[in-house]
C-alpha cells in the first residue's frame, strides 16, 4: 500500500537537549514565545495559568546546603508517539483537534477545531497543554509583530508546542521552489533550538542517521521523561548527573534509571 | 387556582406557599444563570481552573450526578427489564431525577467547555478513540430516552390530559416505555462506563491509569456497576428527603426496602470489586510505573489516606452492610443514613477519579497542586440543583408522580 | 376555535420541518462556529514578504549580531545572527523581546516639556524646534555667565561614538563633567593600568575561549557577565575541552549550578581567598617562576617613595594569607584551599575572574588586584588563554576642538565627583555633591541611555540630588524613572531604529566593532541622541558648533570609522582576527617597565570593605543578577518579565532568597510577608527557602522594583538599589560595595 | 389563568376528544394539511430564498480589473502578476509597488483605470481588494506545493477568473465572514466544477484522489499541520 512504500521516508522529528549545557536562562521561553505569537499579560507569576509552550523547570538533589545541586530542564512538547501514535492526548481528543503524523512524529493541535474540554490536558503528564483561559490581547500597537505564519489563538482553546511547524511548513516551500524533494537538517530547526545561546538543543530527524539527534540519542547519558508510562516521548534528555537521570522518571526505592533503562 | 391542574385524589399546599419554594429556588437559579453567563461571555477565566486543573469542580460534578442519575436506569432495568413490578411505584420519580440530573450534565458540561458554539463538533467530527465521544454521544441519547420516558408523565397532568391527542399520545407512549428502558438501560451502561474509561484511560497519569478488558478499563465496569449501586439510593434519599419535606408518606416501605436491598447487594459486590481494584492497582499497576500507594496520598495539605477511607469503608461497606442485613434495612434510620453515606462514597469516588488526578503530581519535580473552586464554579454548580428543586417542585404538584400516594394519604 | 388551534399546531409543525430540511439552522449553526474561529476581536497578522535584515543589539554591552526579521514593514522577529563572532546565532532572552520595546505603546512619541510639578507625570507635547531652542537657551544664558562647568551629562552607553561626541559637546560647551556609568570593566582597566602598565583607554581582552581552568570569584559567567551569549558559547566550549569552572560564591546561582565545582564562602572574602592561594602556590613554588623571576617587578621587595627597600607581593602573601589565616577569613577548610590552588597551578592555562554577578558595581580595587595577581603568578597576561590589554580599535581622529576661553576655563574646573578625569567616572559621588552644593551647585542635567535614579545605589539620596537639579533634560526613549524625574524630554530613536557603533564586548579576545543599523523607520516623532547634539551645538552657536561640525550624527559616525565603515555596513562587524597582541614579555608603561606585582604605590592586600550596618542587622544580603531580568537602562520586556519564576516574583511581590535553616530560626516560611530593613532603606517582600545559598546571607534579584516605564514591569518587587549605598574604594573612588547588612521582620 | 378560560378549554378539548374518536371531517383535515403545507413552504422559501439574500453582503470591488486585458499583455500568465517569491510564499493579490510600473499615469481611456491612478497611486494608498479566494487564518495553503511540485492549473482552484473583463461582486458571509468563493455558491454544497468551493472537505477529497501520504493516526487522512498552522 501507499503508506507501506513511503514508510522509508517518514521522518521522526525530536530534540536532544543537554543539561549539563543549559544553563536555564530561558532564551528558549521567549524564543518561543516571540515566534509562536504567545500572548502575555501584566501578572504572568501565576504559573499555572500562564501559557509557555516551552518551560524550563528548575530541578534541585534535594540536599541541604552545601551539597545543593540544581539542573536546569527545558520541557516543550514532547510529541509522544505512545503505541504507534496514540500519545496520551491524541486519543483522548473528541473532536480530533490534536493528531500525531505518521509522516513527522509530530503532534498536531487545531485550534479551531478545539473546543476546549481539555481532556488532553487531563491526559498529558507533562503539563505540555496550555489553555486560553484569556482572549489574548496585545497593547496597543504591539500585535505589530505577531508572526503572519503562525495563528493567533482564541480563547477557550488548547494550544501547546507545535515544534514550529510553520518552519517545517516554509522549509518545504522553499524545497519546491528549488526542486528539491526533501529538506536538509539545517532547514528546518525550531525557534528555541536556533535561539538557544549554551547550544544546549538538538534538533532534526530521529530516524536519519545523519542528522545529529540521531546519534545523540544513543548516548549513555540520554534518558527522557516519564518513560515509564509509555508515553514514548520524542524528547531526549543528556545529563552527566545521575540524580537528574533519577528525575526523569519515577522509581521505587529498589530501582534506579539503569536497572530499569 | 391552580387546582385544575393538580392530580386527582391528592392534596397540595397553599399556591402561595408553594411560590415562596418556587421563588427561593428561583433565586438561587438566577445566582447560577448569572454565573453561568459570566463564564460564558467572559471565559472560563472566571473559574479557579488553571493548565493543572483542565478538570475541576463541573467535571466532578457531572460525574456525581450521573453516577446518581443512575437510579433511573438501574430502577427501569428492574422494573422493564427485570420485572420488579413493585417498583413501578417509584420509578416515576427515578425517571424525574434521572432527567434532572442528566440535563444538569449537560448544562454543566455546556459551560465547562471552552468553546460552547462549537460543542457540537464533538458529535460533526467525533474521534471514535475518545471515551469523550462516547460519553458525548450516549449522555445525550440517553437524555432524549429519558425525555421520552418524562413526557408520559407530564401528559398525565390533568389539564394536559384532556386534550384527546395528548392523552392518546402519552397512552401510547405508556406503551412503549419498556423498549426505551431497555435502550436507556443499554445506553447507560455504556456511558456510566466510559465515564470511568476517561480516568482510566489516561496512561499519562498512574493515579487513574487503570488496566482493562480489551478497550475498557476496569474503571469502566467500577463506574456502570457503581452507578447501578448508589444511583438508587440518590433516589431512596431524595424520596426520603421529599416526604419529609412534604410530610407525607409517598412510597411504601416494601418498595423501598427491595430497592434497598437490590442497591445494598450491588453496593456490597461493586465494592468488593473496587477494593480489588485497588489493591491490584496498589502492588502491581502503580508501581510498574515506579509509584508506591503513598505517593498519592502523601506530600500534600489534603489529600490523604482518610479519603480512601471515607470512600471505601465509610461511603461503601458501611451502607452496603446496613442494606442487605434486613434489620439495617427496615430501620427507617439506619437505612437514611446508609443511603447519605452512599451517595457521600460515591461523590467521593468521582471527586477522587477527578480532582485527586489532576492533583497528584506525576513528574518527579512537578508539586502537587490544590484547587479550590471560584464562586462561579460554585454557583454554576449549584445552580443544577436549584433546577432540581424547581422541577421536583412543580412535577410534585402537577404530575402524580406516586402512584401510592392517594393510597398513602387519603384525603378525607 | 377548533380549527384555529389545530391549525396553528399543524402550521408550527409545517415551519418546523420545512425550516429543518432548509439550509437555515444547520448553516447558521456552522457560520456561528466559524465566528467564534475567527473572533474579530482576536488579531490576524498580515502577511507579507519575509526579510532579514541584519544589525547588533545594544540592549546590554554584550553586542551580539541580530538578524531582524520583517514582514514587509513590520518587525516580526528578532534572532541571533548566524556567523556573528560574538554570539554565533545565539540570542538571549532579553535581544529576543526587543520587539516589544519597539512597539512598546509606553515610547515616549515626540519631544515632552513637563506642565505639573516634577515626577508628577503631566507633560505637553513640544516640537523639536522648541525643545532644543529651550535646551540651547539654558545652556547659552549659563554659558555667558560663566557657569558652563556645571552642567553635567551622564550616559550609560559604551565607549561608543555617540558617548565620544557627548563627551565632546561638554568639553567644547566648557563642561568637565562627563559621566559615563562605572563598571567592573573599569576595575579591570584600573588593575591592568596599575599592574600591567596598559594605557587608560585599552580594553580588556579575555582569550576565554583557550582557557582550561577558570577561577571564578563570583562572576556571573552564565548571568549575564560580560558578553553573555559569548560567554554561553564558550561555557559550551569549555564541556568540550574538559576546561573546569570553579565557581567562589556565597550562592548557588546559575554559573555555580553549571561549574565544575560551586565553593562557597563567607561575601567579601573572595580578596583574601585569592591571595591564600597565591600563598600555597608560592609556598609549594607552583607559579610560573619563569615568568615571574624574568618579567615582573615587586614580587621579591619594593623600593619605597623614599628609596627604602620593603617587603614584596612574595612576603607579604607568606607573611598574612596562610590557608589557616584565610581560612579563618573565608569559612573554607585550609585543606581546600591548598588542593585547590594545586589544582588552579595543574592547569595548562588557567586564570582567575573577578567582577561579581553581571559586574554591574567596579567592586573592591585590593579584591581586583589580589585576583589578577593571581594571573601574574601563572603568566597569563598577555598569553593565549590569558588576559591581554587590547589596543582600542583607532578611531580615526576628529578636529581638535577649536580653542575657546569660556571652554578653556570651564574644562578647568574641578569635576564634581572629584575624579582626575572623566576615565573613572565616581557617578557614587555625584549626589553628595549635588546635595552639598560644594564644589560649585550642579544647574544642568543631560541624562543620555541611562536611568541613575533607577540604576544607582541608596535611591533616596540620588532622588533627592534630583529634586535640587534645576534643569534635568532626558533623550530616553522610554519614560524610565530618570526621564519622569526631568523637565525636558528630547527623545532618542530606539535602538532598532538608529545607526550607532557598538564597540568591543567585554570579555572577548579579539578587538571587534559592530554596527547597529536602522532596521525600521522611527515609529515616532523622535531623533537620534547624536543629531539632537549636533543641533544643539549648532543652537549654542560659536566654537561649540565648531567643534561638531557635521552635518549629522551620520556624518560624524563615518567620519569615526573611517575605512571600517566599508566592513562594517557590509558585514555588520568589524574584527581585526589579525591583531597581534603585545607578546608576553612586552610590557607597556610600568614604572618599572616590567609587570608589577606590587610598587610604592599599591600592594594587593585584603583589606575588607566596610559593609554598612551595625549589629542590629543580623543578616548579610547581596543582590543577584539572573539572565531573566535586565536591571540596566532598559527594564524587563514583558515577555522577560513572563519567564521570571514565582520564586523571584510573585504577582506584584518581590522575593528574597534565605538558607530554611536560617529562615527556620526566625520562624520564617516560604511566602512568609515580612520586612526587609537596611540601614539604607526598607521594603516588603516576600521570603523564598533556598537551599543553594549560604545561612546567615540573603539574596535580592537587580531590576525590579520600577516605578516608571509600562505596567507590566511598574510597581512589581523590589529595586535593591533603594536598600544598599555606595562604598567609595580607598583605590580607585568607585564603588567597592558589594553587599549591605539586613534584618527581616514578619510584616 | 382565569376560570372562563378554563371552562373554554375544558370545552374544546371535550370536543376535540369526541372527534378524535371519529375521524376529523374532510374540510378541518383540508385546512390541517394546507395550513402544514403553508408552514412548510413558507419556511422552506425562507430557509432556501430569504436565508441567504440576508446571509450574504454584497461588496463591489474598489476597482473593476480587467484581468482578461492584463492577461494579455504580460508575458507569463497569472504568475506574472501573481508569483511566487523566491522562499516559496505566494504574493497574493499586487502591490501597488508592481502595479505602478506601468500605471504611473493613466494608460488608456477606462474610467476605472483613472480611478486607480488617482485615488491610489496618485496618494500612494494600497488598494483593498477583496479577495474571493482568501482562506481563514487557520490554514496554511502552499501555492509552491501545488503549483510548483505538484504542477496545478490556478484555475482548478480558482476557476476562469483569469479570463474576466470585470470583476463580480464579492460576497461576503455576515457571520463567518467569508468569501462566498470559498464557502460555495451552493448551500447543499452541490459543485459542478473543481474551483466552485474550497472548504476543508474539498481540499480533503483531491488529496485522497491524489493519493497523498496518509500520516494521520486518527483520521487516516493527511496530518493536520500539513494544510494547518
Amino acid at each position: 500500500m501507499k503508506a507501506e512504500e513511503n514508510h522509508g521516508n517518514t521522518k521522526k522529528f525530536g530534540m536532544v537537549i543537554d543539561l549539563d549545557v543549559c544553563t536555564g536562562c530561558g532564551s528558549c521561553m521567549v524564543a518561543c514565545m516571540a515566534e509562536n505569537n504567545v500572548p502575555f499579560r501584566k501578572d504572568e507569576s501565576d504559573k499555572l495559568k500562564s501559557i509557555t509552550w516551552m518551560r524550563v523547570y528548575k530541578l534541585s538533589n534535594g540536599k541541604p546546603y552545601p551539597e545543593t545541586d540544581i539542573c536546569y530542564l527545558p520541557r516543550p512538547c514532547q510529541h509522544c508517539e505512545g503505541h504507534d501514535g496514540h500519545s496520551p492526548c491524541v486519543s483522548v481528543c473528541p473532536a480530533t483537534a490534536t493528531d500525531y503524523d505518521m509522516q513527522t512524529g509530530i503532534v498536531s493541535q487545531i485550534y479551531t477545531r478545539c473546543f476546549g474540554c481539555r481532556y488532553c490536558m487531563a491526559a498529558c503528564p507533562y503539563h505540555a497543554r496550555y489553555f486560553n483561559w484569556y482572549d489574548p490581547v496585545w497593547p496597543d500597537g504591539m500585535e505589530q509583530y505577531l508572526n503572519p505564519d503562525v495563528s493567533v489563538r482564541m480563547r477557550g482553546v488548547v494550544e501547546k508546542c507545535s515544534f514550529c511547524i510553520q518552519r517545517y511548513q516554509a522549509a518545504k516551500d522553499r524545497a519546491f521552489m528549488e526542486g528539491k524533494t526533501d529538506i536538509e537538517e539545517s532547514d528546518y530547526q525550531t525557534a528555541c533550538t536556533q535561539a538557544c545561546p549554551a547550544g544546549a538543543i538538538t534538533f532534526g530527524d530521529l530516524n536519519n542517521p545523519a542528522h545529529a539527534v540521531y546519534k545523540l540519542k544513543k548516548q549513555p547519558n540520554a534518558f527522557r521523561l516519564l518513560e515509564r508510562l509509555g508515553t514514548n516521548p520524542k524528547i531526549y534528555y543528556l545529563s552527566s548527573r545521575e540524580w537528574v537521570r533519577r528525575a526523569g522518571d519515577n522509581y521505587l526505592k529498589n530501582e534506579g534509571p539503569a536497572k530499569i533503562g | 387556582m391552580d387546582s385544575a391542574f393538580i392530580p386527582n385524589g391528592v392534596r397540595r399546599c397553599a399556591p402561595g406557599k408553594f411560590l415562596v419554594v418556587l421563588a427561593v429556588a428561583g433565586a438561587v437559579l438566577l445566582w447560577g444563570v448569572y454565573a453561568m453567563l459570566l463564564c460564558w461571555f467572559k471565559g472560563l477565566n472566571q473559574t479557579n481552573m488553571n493548565n493543572n486543573y483542565g478538570f475541576a469542580l463541573w467535571i466532578w460534578a457531572d460525574l456525581a450526578v450521573i453516577a446518581l442519575g443512575g437510579g433511573a436506569f438501574f430502577t427501569g432495568f428492574l422494573r422493564y427489564i427485570i420485572g420488579k413490578d413493585e417498583l413501578k411505584n417509584i420509578v416515576n420519580y427515578a425517571v424525574l431525577i434521572g432527567f434532572i440530573c442528566y440535563s444538569s450534565a449537560l448544562l454543566i458540561l455546556a459551560i465547562d467547555i471552552g468553546q460552547p458554539l462549537r460543542g457540537w463538533f464533538i458529535f460533526w467530527h467525533a474521534n471514535v478513540h475518545s471515551m469523550l465521544t462516547e460519553v458525548a454521544f450516549c449522555l445525550s441519547c440517553y437524555f432524549g430516552v429519558l425525555t421520552i420516558e418524562y413526557i408520559p408523565l407530564i401528559l398525565e397532568n390533568r389539564g394536559i390530559d384532556r386534550v384527546p391527542f395528548l392523552h392518546h399520545l402519552g397512552h401510547n407512549m405508556h406503551d412503549i416505555m419498556a423498549v426505551f428502558a431497555a435502550t436507556g438501560a443499554f445506553l447507560s451502561f455504556f456511558h456510566q462506563g466510559s465515564l470511568g474509561g476517561v480516568a482510566g484511560v489516561l496512561f499519562g497519569r498512574p493515579f487513574s491509569f487503570r488496566e482493562g478488558f480489551f478497550i475498557w478499563p476496569w474503571t469502566f465496569f467500577l463506574f456502570t456497576w457503581s452507578a447501578a449501586a448508589y444511583g438508587p439510593c440518590f433516589t431512596l434519599l431524595i424520596t426520603r428527603i421529599t416526604e419529609a419535606v412534604t410530610g407525607k408518606k409517598l412510597v411504601k416501605d416494601n418498595v423501598v426496602e427491595l430497592l434497598a436491598k437490590i442497591s445494598g447487594w450491588m453496593m456490597a459486590t461493586y465494592i468488593i470489586a473496587k477494593i480489588v481494584d485497588t489493591l491490584y492497582w496498589a502492588n502491581v499497576t502503580a508501581p510498574s510505573k515506579g509509584f508506591t500507594l503513598m505517593d498519592f496520598y502523601s506530600h500534600n495539605a489534603f489529600y490523604g489516606v482518610w479519603i480512601l477511607i471515607l470512600e471505601i469503608v465509610i461511603g461503601g461497606i458501611i451502607p452496603a452492610a446496613i442494606l442487605i442485613t434486613d434489620k439495617g434495612r427496615k430501620s427507617p434510620a439506619a437505612r437514611t443514613t446508609a443511603f447519605v453515606l452512599a451517595v457521600i462514597g460515591v461523590c467521593v469516588n468521582r471527586w477522587v477519579m477527578v480532582l485527586q488526578v489532576m492533583a497528584a503530581p506525576v513528574m518527579t519535580f512537578d508539586k502537587w497542586a490544590l484547587y479550590y473552586p471560584s464562586w462561579q464554579e460554585v454557583a454554576t454548580t449549584i445552580l443544577p440543583v436549584a433546577y432540581g428543586v424547581i422541577l421536583i417542585a412543580i412535577s410534585y404538584r402537577y404530575l402524580p408522580i406516586f402512584p401510592q400516594e392517594p393510597e398513602l394519604n387519603p384525603i378525607d | 376555535m377548533k380549527i384555529d388551534r389545530r391549525s396553528f399546531l399543524s402550521l408550527g409543525i409545517g415551519v418546523a420541518a420545512g425550516t429543518a430540511f432548509s439550509p437555515l439552522p444547520w448553516k447558521l449553526m456552522d457560520d456561528v462556529s466559524i465566528w467564534t474561529q475567527n473572533w474579530p476581536w482576536t488579531p490576524v497578522p498580515a502577511k507579507g514578504e519575509s526579510t532579514y535584515v541584519n544589525s547588533v543589539c545594544t540592549l546590554c554591552p554584550g553586542s551580539c549580531g541580530i538578524s531582524v526579521r520583517k514582514v514587509d514593514d513590520r518587525g516580526v522577529k528578532i534572532e541571533g545572527m548566524k556567523g556573528h563572532p560574538v554570539n554565533q546565532g545565539g540570542i538571549c532572552a532579553l535581544g529576543l523581546a526587543g520587539l516589544q520595546l519597539l512597539y512598546s505603546p509606553d515610547r515616549i512619541k515626540t519631544p515632552l516639556k513637563r506642565s505639573g510639578k516634577r515626577g508628577e507625570g503631566k507633560w505637553v507635547s513640544i516640537s523639536w524646534d522648541q525643545a532644543i531652542s529651550e535646551v540651547a537657551g539654558k545652556l547659552k544664558e549659563l554659558r555667558t555667565g560663566g557657569q558652563a562647568h556645571t552642567v553635567a551629562g551622564i550616559t550609560g552607553g559604551g565607549p561608543n561614538t555617540l558617548s565620544r561626541l557627548f563627551k565632546r559637546f561638554l568639553a567644547a560647551y566648557g563642561s568637565p563633567n562627563f559621566f559615563n556609568t562605572p563598571s567592573i570593566d573599569n576595575s579591570y582597566r584600573l588593575a591592568l593600568q596599575m599592574m600591567n602598565g596598559a594605557t587608560p583607554d585599552a580594553t580588556v581582552g579575555l582569550d576565554l575561549e583557550n582557557t582550561d581552568f577558570i577561577l571564578s570569584f563570583g562572576c556571573g559567567l552564565l548571568d549575564g557577565w560580560g558578553s553573555p551569549v559569548h560567554m554561553f558559547k564558550t561555557n559550551t566550549a569549555w564541556r568540550k575541552t574538559q576546561a573546569r569552572v570553579i565557581q567562589i560564591e556565597p550562592r548557588l546561582s546559575r554559573t555555580a549550578a553549571k561549574a565544575y565545582q560551586w565553593i562557597p564562602i563567607t561575601p567579601g572574602s573572595e580578596g583574601a581567598l585569592a591571595l591564600g592561594i597565591a600563598n600555597v602556590l608560592i609556598t609549594e613554588s607552583l607559579y610560573r617562576k619563569d615568568f615571574v623571576d624574568n618579567y615582573t617587578s615587586g614580587f621579591e621587595g619594593v623600593v619605597n617613595a623614599s628609596g627604602e627597600l620593603q617587603k614584596g607581593f612574595k612576603q607579604h602573601v607568606l607573611d598574612n594569607f596562610s590557608p589557616k589565616a584565610v581560612s579563618e577569613i573565608t569559612g573554607l577548610d585550609p585543606a581546600a584551599i591548598t588542593l585547590l590552588a594545586r589544582e588552579f597551578a595543574k592547569a595548562k592555562a588557567p586564570i582567575a575572574l573577578f567582577g561579581r554577578g553581571q559586574g554591574k558595581l567596579p567592586g573592591s580595587m585590593d579584591e581586583a588586584l589580589s585576583i589578577h595577581a593571581l594571573n601574574m603568578l601563572m603568566g597569563a597576561i598577555n598569553q593565549k588563554g590569558g588576559i591581554y590589554a587590547l589596543p582600542t580599535p583607532d578611531c580615526q581622529a576628529w578636529p581638535a576642538v577649536p580653542p575657546d576661553a569660556v571652554a578653556d576655563s570651564g574644562v578647568k574646573e574641578p569635576r564634581l565627583d572629584g575624579a582626575p578625569s572623566d576615565v573613572y567616572s565616581r557617578l557614587n559621588q555625584l549626589p553628595p555633591a549635588v546635595l552639598s552644593g560644594k564644589p560649585y551647585p550642579l544647574n544642568v542635567l543631560l541624562v543620555m541611555e541611562a536611568n541613575p535614579l533607577y540604576t544607582m545605589s541608596n535611591s533616596k539620596s540620588v532622588q533627592e540630588a534630583f529634586n535640587k537639579i534645576p534643569l534635568v533634560v532626558s533623550f530616553s526613549s522610554f519614560m524610565d524613572e530618570t526621564a519622569q524625574n526631568s523637565d525636558l524630554i528630547l527623545p532618542n530613536h530606539i535602538y532598532l531604529e538608529r545607526q550607532e557603533d557598538a564597540p568591543l564586548p567585554a570579555g572577548f579576545s579579539k578587538p571587534v566593532i559592530s554596527l547597529s543599523k536602522a532596521v525600521f523607520k522611527p515609529l515616532h516623532n523622535t531623533r537620534h541622541a547624536g543629531d539632537t547634539l549636533i543641533l544643539l551645538a549648532k543652537g549654542l552657536g560659536g566654537s561649540v558648533a565648531e567643534a561638531l561640525p557635521w552635518k549629522d550624527f551620520e556624518a560624524c559616525l563615518k567620519q569615526a570609522m573611517g575605512d571600517k565603515m566599508e566592513s562594517l555596513q557590509k558585514t555588520g562587524y568589524w574584527i581585526n582576527t589579525g591583531a597581534v597582541f603585545p607578546d608576553g614579555k612586552t610590557t607597556f608603561t610600568t614604572p618599572s617597565g616590567k609587570f608589577e606585582f606590587a610598587s610604592s604605590a599599591f600592594c594587593p592586600g585584603f583589606t575588607p570593605v566596610k559593609i554598612e550596618g551595625d549589629a542590629s542587622y543580623p543578616l548579610l544580603m547581596i543582590p543577584y543578577d539572573t539572565m531573566r531580568l535586565a536591571s540596566g537602562y532598559t527594564a524587563n520586556p514583558p515577555f522577560d518579565t513572563k519567564i521570571l519564576e514565582e520564586t523571584i516574583l510573585l504577582h506584584q511581590d518581590g522575593l528574597i532568597e534565605i538558607n530554611p535553616k536560617t529562615a527556620q530560626s526566625m520562624g520564617l516560611s516560604e511566602n512568609d510577608r515580612v520586612l526587609l530593613q537596611t540601614p539604607r532603606g526598607q521594603a516588603n517582600v516576600l521570603i523564598h527557602l533556598e537551599e543553594g545559598i549560604m545561612p546567615g546571607v540573603i539574596a535580592l534579584p537587580r531590576g525590579l522594583g520600577h516605578t516608571a516605564y509600562d505596567a507590566y514591569i511598574a510597581g512589581k518587587g523590589v529595586n535593591l538599589n533603594g536598600l544598599t549605598g555606595p562604598i567609595a574604594d580607598p583605590l580607585s573612588g568607585l564603588d567597592a560595595a558589594w553587599g549591605i547588612k539586613a534584618k527581616l521582620s514578619k510584616a | 389563568m382565569s376560570n372562563s378560560d378554563d371552562r373554554t378549554q375544558t370545552v374544546s378539548g371535550k370536543a376535540a376528544e369526541a372527534s378524535s374518536t371519529n375521524k376529523p371531517d374532510g374540510s378541518s383535515r383540508g385546512i390541517i394539511v394546507l395550513c402544514f403545507c403553508i408552514g412548510l413552504v413558507v419556511s422552506l422559501v425562507f430557509g432556501w430564498v430569504v436565508f441567504p439574500r440576508l446571509l450574504y453582503s454584497r461588496k463591489q470591488q474598489p476597482i473593476d480589473f480587467n484581468h482578461s486585458l492584463h492577461a494579455g499583455l504580460v508575458s507569463n500568465g497569472c504568475e506574472s502578476c501573481h508569483f511566487l517569491r523566491d522562499d516559496g510564499t505566494y504574493s497574493g493579490t499586487p502591490k501597488l509597488a508592481q502595479c505602478i510600473d506601468c500605471h504611473q499615469d493613466v494608460q488608456g481611456n477606462s474610467p476605472e483605470e483613472a480611478k486607480f491612478v488617482e485615488q491610489y497611486v496618485k496618494k500612494g494608498i494600497e488598494v483593498p481588494w477583496l479577495v474571493y479566494a482568501r482562506q481563514p487564518d487557520c490554514v496554511f495553503f502552499s501555492h509552491a506545493a501545488h503549483v510548483k511540485a505538484a504542477k496545478m492549473d490556478c484555475v482548478t482552484c480558482h476557476g476562469n477568473i483569469g479570463d474576466s473583463e470585470h470583476l463580480k461582486v464579492y460576497e461576503q458571509n455576515r457571520i463567518s465572514g467569508y468569501s462566498r468563493d470559498v464557502e460555495g455558491a451552493s448551500l447543499i454544497g452541490f459543485k459542478k466544477h473543481t474551483w466552485d468551493r474550497m472548504k476543508m472537505d474539498d481540499c480533503s477529497e483531491c488529496h485522497q484522489k491524489q493519493k497523498a501520504v496518509m500520516g494521520s493516526v486518527q483520521t487516516q487522512k493527511e496530518g493536520c499541520f500539513v494544510c494547518h498552522k
